[in-house]
């Protein structure tokens, strides 16, 4: 890893000073504009009525239940997800084997498939109407319409996101220290723990905050699939929509400011973690 | 005589693929291959009256054209912003760097209300631009501006690596070889940096065809006007029409798809160009 | 504990990169694989270690089949071209590895693990760094980590992957010489892979050549340089001109037109002669040694001799001067064959 | 690190134990506009149950468009009784699943359907471009807000509505297809439910008149973004909208909640039922209820749609199928 800082102080890469101003100001503008401007809008809009009015919305109880639920979905969908991340790329960066292009493509096909169709497949499959559907309405399994099914519609979007944070850094990484470790006489499990964890600790972390992130926030695959039961199968994102469309602008606004805090805290997770790799990825001698 | 030319130095293949191969078929393969069946319950006439009719005609216009419109204004700004990110320094630069992921983070409903009220007409800034003569909630703009803000992240990411990587010198070189800054800049920066914006755009474009919940409250939601295919197909959805609503989200998928191999077959060619560039 | 390769075949894919190789490595030895590199010699190395497993061929351990051993269970250590070593351990803790990962019966008791690892961080001298991370030390130093750390778990076979190709010229040479030295102490069979000659003859009890996937020779540094068995021996050992029959027959006494006589720039003089067809072109002081190119009209490329300065004092050469070819020392090769001397 | 991760386990299992555990449930499924109306009802009768039978009882709400409620409920939502915007969209709920038989309109008083509504029209304070009646809708520079009917159930009341004031003024379908052509010409946005349409119309500030459902135009005038910014103009003529309820059978029997179910509809019909409808801008049956809140609710002629299309079947296939009149007429963008 040979990070070329620009030479700060070569002339031949200083810019004029018009050029500078000009291109700074464009590029802060359009931040302001698109960035800034929206999330300092979410809360503004959330406390235009006063602190209490944004206590009592969040503090609600399809609120809270909406709370629970998104975390809930989280908790079971972005640790499946690692599992399968982890397990994805040790697959694709340490072995050659048939289809592995295949395999690439087929792990980032929940990125190319729109949220609605996330949800759709689902319904397709476990739907009355569906596959699955006379099947599992004899045997009484809920899926669509209930927590397995937004579960399922989660885990399907957020598929992807921990193995392509790991897929590139542990091909970077190479295998040798996990040959060395071999080698040495560790068996697989301790090969893992010992050596592989502690090496893509960081990126595994980055990954799951990117993950998680996007569970919480899942939207249209989640409306396909929840039923919209007030209190029961409403995620934040949801009740934040239902709320929008019952007159309670302030209130889905508080709960949206609640989610903006979540995706703060996401960015400063991430940019810690970022910085921790980078810190890493610095130190380690030039392969 | 044993296959013994299958073993792998190192453990764990057996249960990495059978992880990874069992997980894939429950989640994702079956899932879609219920799409494809269902939409090969139609016959090729009803196939195309679905995704042919004007209503889906037109909304294939709205959805590509806001993606493609959104796409070609981050095509400018998000490898301009990665630029100033990467070679200026400027208090908050930092802040700025951390903020480019916000559209990441931010959940799309979220994005969606907010967006739609800043916009909407009764709101100071969406009343501004209307006294301009530009309306941008509840049309094909606020569709676009939900857009950009989606892909944002798309071009800024994938072009900031690059830039960060590329050598000096041939910047360097140019400046000796009596080119100007913006000559440096145009002829010689940005050619560097044309797989990666182009492999962001690409992935910026597949989001957005797909892109829901920041678009619809923002939309209008008018059929040929403002309404985009994924609200088409729950449209169809609520309306029985399962198998519609399918080969309409047959379309989808397979622009995404082909967006999405354009940008493998485009990392693979740069991958390619680059290794060959340095033997 | 001798090493026997039989008849191992590899390919990448369709590619193949080892076809057919035998080699047997005595206990003790130190044996080089020299070759240019995608010649196939660190997969062969990775075999004999259990990283890759050939399509098709035999590995044996002191006459024990260990084709299908795993890794793990071969016991040998390695000794990788970047160390990989672990980042996030201490030197000490990366030595103790090997140790801390055994069986539990097997593992040695604290003290006993701290004494072993001691010992061997004093062996690579490298006693006072015991606390530092890998990213605080110097090339040189991690390569002595990396060594260490193969060591503790005694292995009785060591295979080295280009051990000082990532280092800088001067460090290469000091680190080859003492190990060497460590290898003359501890007497450990040991393998290694080299693209470079130099350092495969100062190193090595004997050398394997290789060339695309086979061995081309295998002999110790002398016979390697004196009897090259094959045209890319002798080309990948160095310089060497290469004289067809017109130019060798008057002094090799053979006059076959497929004759081709090898010789190196040190076995080669110009003498001064009027008609001796060739003309020098230029004559270099390198210090030591004098190089001087000449042309012959029937050569595409210049023919080089070196001679120490001592010698070229009294030959007077200077370019534009027509001279003669002599060989003091030379090799034929009939195509692909060496032509024994009758 | 690990702590964390125990933390939200055990919470999410907490939660999940919290979802599982609940005593007696209905599952109400609905449609958009009746919110509030339930949000009350609910409240009231799971008091009333709890003294008739001491069973706690908790009931769920899920609301939406009326026909995406519907699919929903056949896709697999279980619903334990469905209160929905028109008879077709229950109707489906037979074609698609047999859920409830086809019969289920005479189950109940009033065609099944306890409360009713009509379309009037919200327009901005002070009623600037001056909309008295139906006709004042298709004038050129008139800006007219309506749900999409294909996927709203209260959008298609406004567009049978249309089209039956224009039949019985103009005479003929003919005359009807070219007048509610013209007023669709007038639909700058075509939101997907009955409430999207409101908050196009009050939120937002789009278009200068609101088809809406009487209850949907008080609700807005009580609640909506601008108190006071309103107006209501009822027409000279409208449709009588009958939203309809039934217990889904297939559900309830599966439950084992039909008591309950049918109790809840039921008391829909009490005088507490009536009242809580009335108070949430509904039109009462009951007589009495009626009487009282004659302030709210203007009298106005209603025709009802087995008078003029023949009921919802026939509307709907004539009308809002696809390759129907809806979609012949409805050219939207063309200005």
């Amino acid at each position: 890893m040979s990070a070329h800082l620009p030479r700060k102080s070569s002339v031949a890469l200083r810019d004029p000073r018009w050029l500078r101003w000009s291109l700074l100001a464009i590029a802060l503008a359009f931040v302001a504009l698109f960035l800034v401007l929206p999330l300092l809008a979410v809360f503004g809009y959330a406390f235009e009525k006063g602190l209490d009015v944004w206590r009592a919305a969040v503090v609600d109880e399809e609120a809270r239940a909406a709370i629970r639920l998104t975390l809930l979905v989280a908790a079971i969908a972005v640790p499946l997800n690692t599992v399968f991340g982890v397990a994805a790329a040790w697959l694709v960066t340490r072995y050659s084997f048939r289809g592995k292009g295949l395999l690439v493509s087929l792990i980032d096909l929940p990125f190319a498939v729109s949220p609605v169709i996330a949800g759709l497949i689902y319904v397709l499959l476990f739907g009355k109407q569906g596959w699955l559907g006379p099947w599992l309405a004899d045997h009484d399994v809920k899926i669509i319409f209930a927590v397995p099914g937004i579960v399922l519609a989660t885990t399907f979007v957020t598929f992807p996101f921990v193995a392509r944070e790991l897929i590139p850094l542990m091909q970077a990484q190479g295998g040798d220290e996990e040959r060395a470790a071999i080698t040495l006489g560790a068996s697989g499990w301790s090969m893992f723990w010992r050596v592989t964890l502690p090496k893509i600790g960081w990126g595994l972390l980055y990954g799951v905050i990117l993950c998680n992130a996007r569970a919480i926030g899942e939207f249209g695959a989640v409306s396909v699939v929840s039923g919209h039961i007030r209190g029961l199968t409403n995620t934040m994102p949801l009740h934040i929509e239902v709320l929008y469309n019952e007159y309670q602008r302030t209130a889905a606004f508080a709960v949206a400011s609640l989610l903006a805090l979540f995706a703060l805290l996401t960015l400063v997770l991430k940019q810690i973690v970022g910085w921790r790799m980078r810190r890493i990825a610095a130190t380690e001698p030039d392969a | 005589m044993r296959p013994r030319w299958r073993r792998q130095a190192l453990p764990g293949f057996g249960l990495t693929f059978g992880v990874c191969a069992s997980y894939l078929f429950l989640i994702v393969l079956i899932p879609l291959a219920a799409l494809a069946l269902k939409s090969a319950t139609l016959g090729p006439a009803e196939f195309w009256n679905a995704v042919a009719s004007p209503r889906a005609l037109a909304s294939y216009r709205v959805t590509f054209g806001c993606a493609a419109l959104a796409g070609l204004v981050n095509l400018v700004l998000g490898p301009l912003l990665a630029f100033v990110l990467v070679r200026y320094r400027f208090p908050g630069r930092k802040l700025v760097d951390a903020l480019v992921d916000l559209p990441f983070a931010l959940p799309t409903a979220v994005a969606g209300i907010t967006l739609t009220k800043l916009y909407a007409p009764n709101e100071p800034l969406g009343a501004w631009l209307a006294s301009l003569g530009w309306k941008v909630a509840y049309t094909p703009s606020g569709i676009t501006v939900a857009l950009i803000f989606v892909s944002l992240p798309f071009l800024v990411r994938s072009v900031q690596p690059v830039l960060e990587q590329l050598d000096p010198d041939i910047e360097e070189a140019a400046a000796t070889l009596g080119a100007g800054r913006l000559t440096t800049l145009w002829r010689v920066v940005l050619p560097a940096l044309w797989p990666a914006i182009l492999a962001g755009f690409a992935l910026a474009f597949a989001r957005a065809i797909g892109e829901y919940g920041s678009v619809i409250f923002i939309a209008g939601n008018m059929p040929m006007v403002s309404e985009i295919a994924p609200l088409l197909i729950t449209g169809k959805l609520d309306q029985h029409d399962y198998a519609g609503a399918t080969a309409i989200a047959v379309v989808l998928l397979v622009t995404s798809f082909v967006a999405l191999i354009a940008i493998n077959l485009l990392q693979l060619w740069t991958v390619r160009r680059r290794s060959a560039d340095t033997r | 504990m001798s090493i026997d390769v039989a008849d191992i075949h590899y390919a990448y894919g369709s590619a193949p990169a080892l076809r057919g190789i035998d080699l047997s490595i005595e206990s003790g030895e130190l044996l080089a694989l020299l070759g240019p590199s995608g010649c196939g010699k660190t997969t062969l190395l990775r075999i004999v270690a259990g990283l890759e497993f050939p399509q098709r061929g035999r590995v044996a351990f002191n006459g024990r089949d260990v084709t299908d051993v795993s890794a793990r269970q071969r016991h040998v250590g390695f000794v990788f071209q970047h160390y990989a070593l672990f980042n996030h351990l201490s030197v000490f803790e990366n030595v103790a590895f090997g140790l801390r990962v055994r069986r539990w019966r097997l593992r040695p008791k604290r003290d006993e693990l701290q004494r072993k690892v001691r010992d061997l961080l004093d062996l690579v001298q490298l006693g006072d760094f015991a606390h530092r991370l890998p990213a605080q030390l110097s090339g040189g130093q991690r390569q002595r980590v990396a060594l260490a750390r193969a060591l503790a778990v005694e292995p009785e076979i060591l295979l080295l992957d280009e051990p000082f190709g990532a280092l800088d010229a001067r460090v290469r040479g000091d680190l080859r010489r003492w190990l060497r030295g460590l290898h003359d102490r501890i007497h450990v069979t040991s393998v290694f892979v080299t693209h470079d000659q130099e350092e495969a003859f100062e190193l090595a009890d004997r050398i394997a050549v290789m060339n695309q996937g086979r061995i081309e020779q295998l002999a110790d540094p002398q016979t390697l340089y004196t009897q090259p068995a094959s045209p890319f021996v002798c080309r990948f050992l160095g310089e060497v001109n290469e004289l067809p029959v017109a130019l060798h027959a008057r002094w090799s006494g053979h006059d076959e037109a497929d004759v081709t006589a090898f010789v190196r720039p040190h076995d080669l003089d110009f003498v001064p002669a009027a008609a001796g067809g060739a003309r020098i072109e230029s004559v270099r002081d390198l210090g030591p040694t004098v190089r001087i190119e000449a042309r012959h009209p029937a050569l595409s490329a210049p023919l080089v001799a070196i001679h120490e300065r001592g010698r070229f004092g009294g030959s007077g050469l200077a370019a534009g001067q027509a001279v003669a070819i002599e060989a003091r020392r030379w090799v034929l090769f009939r195509g692909e064959q060496a032509v024994t001397e009758a | 690190m690990r702590r964390t991760i125990a933390a939200v386990f055990a919470s999410a299992l907490f939660a999940l134990g919290g979802l599982a555990h609940a005593d007696t449930t209905l599952l109400n499924v609905s449609y958009d506009p009746t919110r509030e109306l339930y949000r009350e009802f609910n409240a009231a009768f799971a008091a009333e149950w709890k003294q008739q039978s001491g069973e706690d009882l908790k009931i769920n709400q899920s609301h939406g468009g009326s026909g995406k409620q519907s699919r929903s409920v056949i896709d697999g939502l279980e619903a334990d009784v469905v209160t929905l915007a028109l008879a077709y969209d229950i109707d489906a709920l037979h074609e698609h699943g047999d859920l409830v038989p086809a019969d289920w309109q005479k189950r109940l008083p009033d065609n099944s359907a306890p409360y009713t509504s009509t379309v009037v029209f919200l327009v901005r304070k002070g009623n600037p471009k001056g909309i008295k009646d139906w006709d004042d809708l298709v004038k050129p520079d008139v800006g007219v807000i309506t749900p999409n009917p294909k996927t709203s159930g209260g959008a298609r009341w406004n567009y049978l509505a249309a089209w039956g004031y224009a039949k019985k003024k103009y005479g003929g379908d003919a005359a009807a297809q070219e007048f509610v052509g013209k007023l669709l010409k007038n639909v700058p946005v075509l939101d997907t439910g009955a409430r999207g349409a409101t908050t196009t119309f009050v939120e937002r500030g789009q278009g200068d008149v609101l088809l809406a459902w009487e209850n949907e135009a008080l609700l807005a005038l009580a609640e909506g973004g601008g108190k006071g910014q309103f107006e209501i103009v009822v027409p000279s003529i409208s449709i009588l909208a009958e939203p309809p309820v039934t217990v889904v059978d297939k559900v309830v029997d599966k439950r084992g909640t039909r008591k309950v179910a049918e109790a809840y509809l039921k008391y829909l019909y009490s005088p507490q039922g009536q009242e809580i409808a009335a108070k949430n801008h509904y039109r009462p049956r009951d007589a009495a209820v009626a009487a009282k809140y004659a302030s709210t609710f203007p009298k106005v002629p209603l025709f009802t749609i087995d008078e003029v299309f023949g009921g919802w079947q026939n509307a709907q296939k004539t009308h809002f199928a696809d390759g129907g009149t809806f979609d012949k007429i409805y050219v939207p963008g063309a200005k």
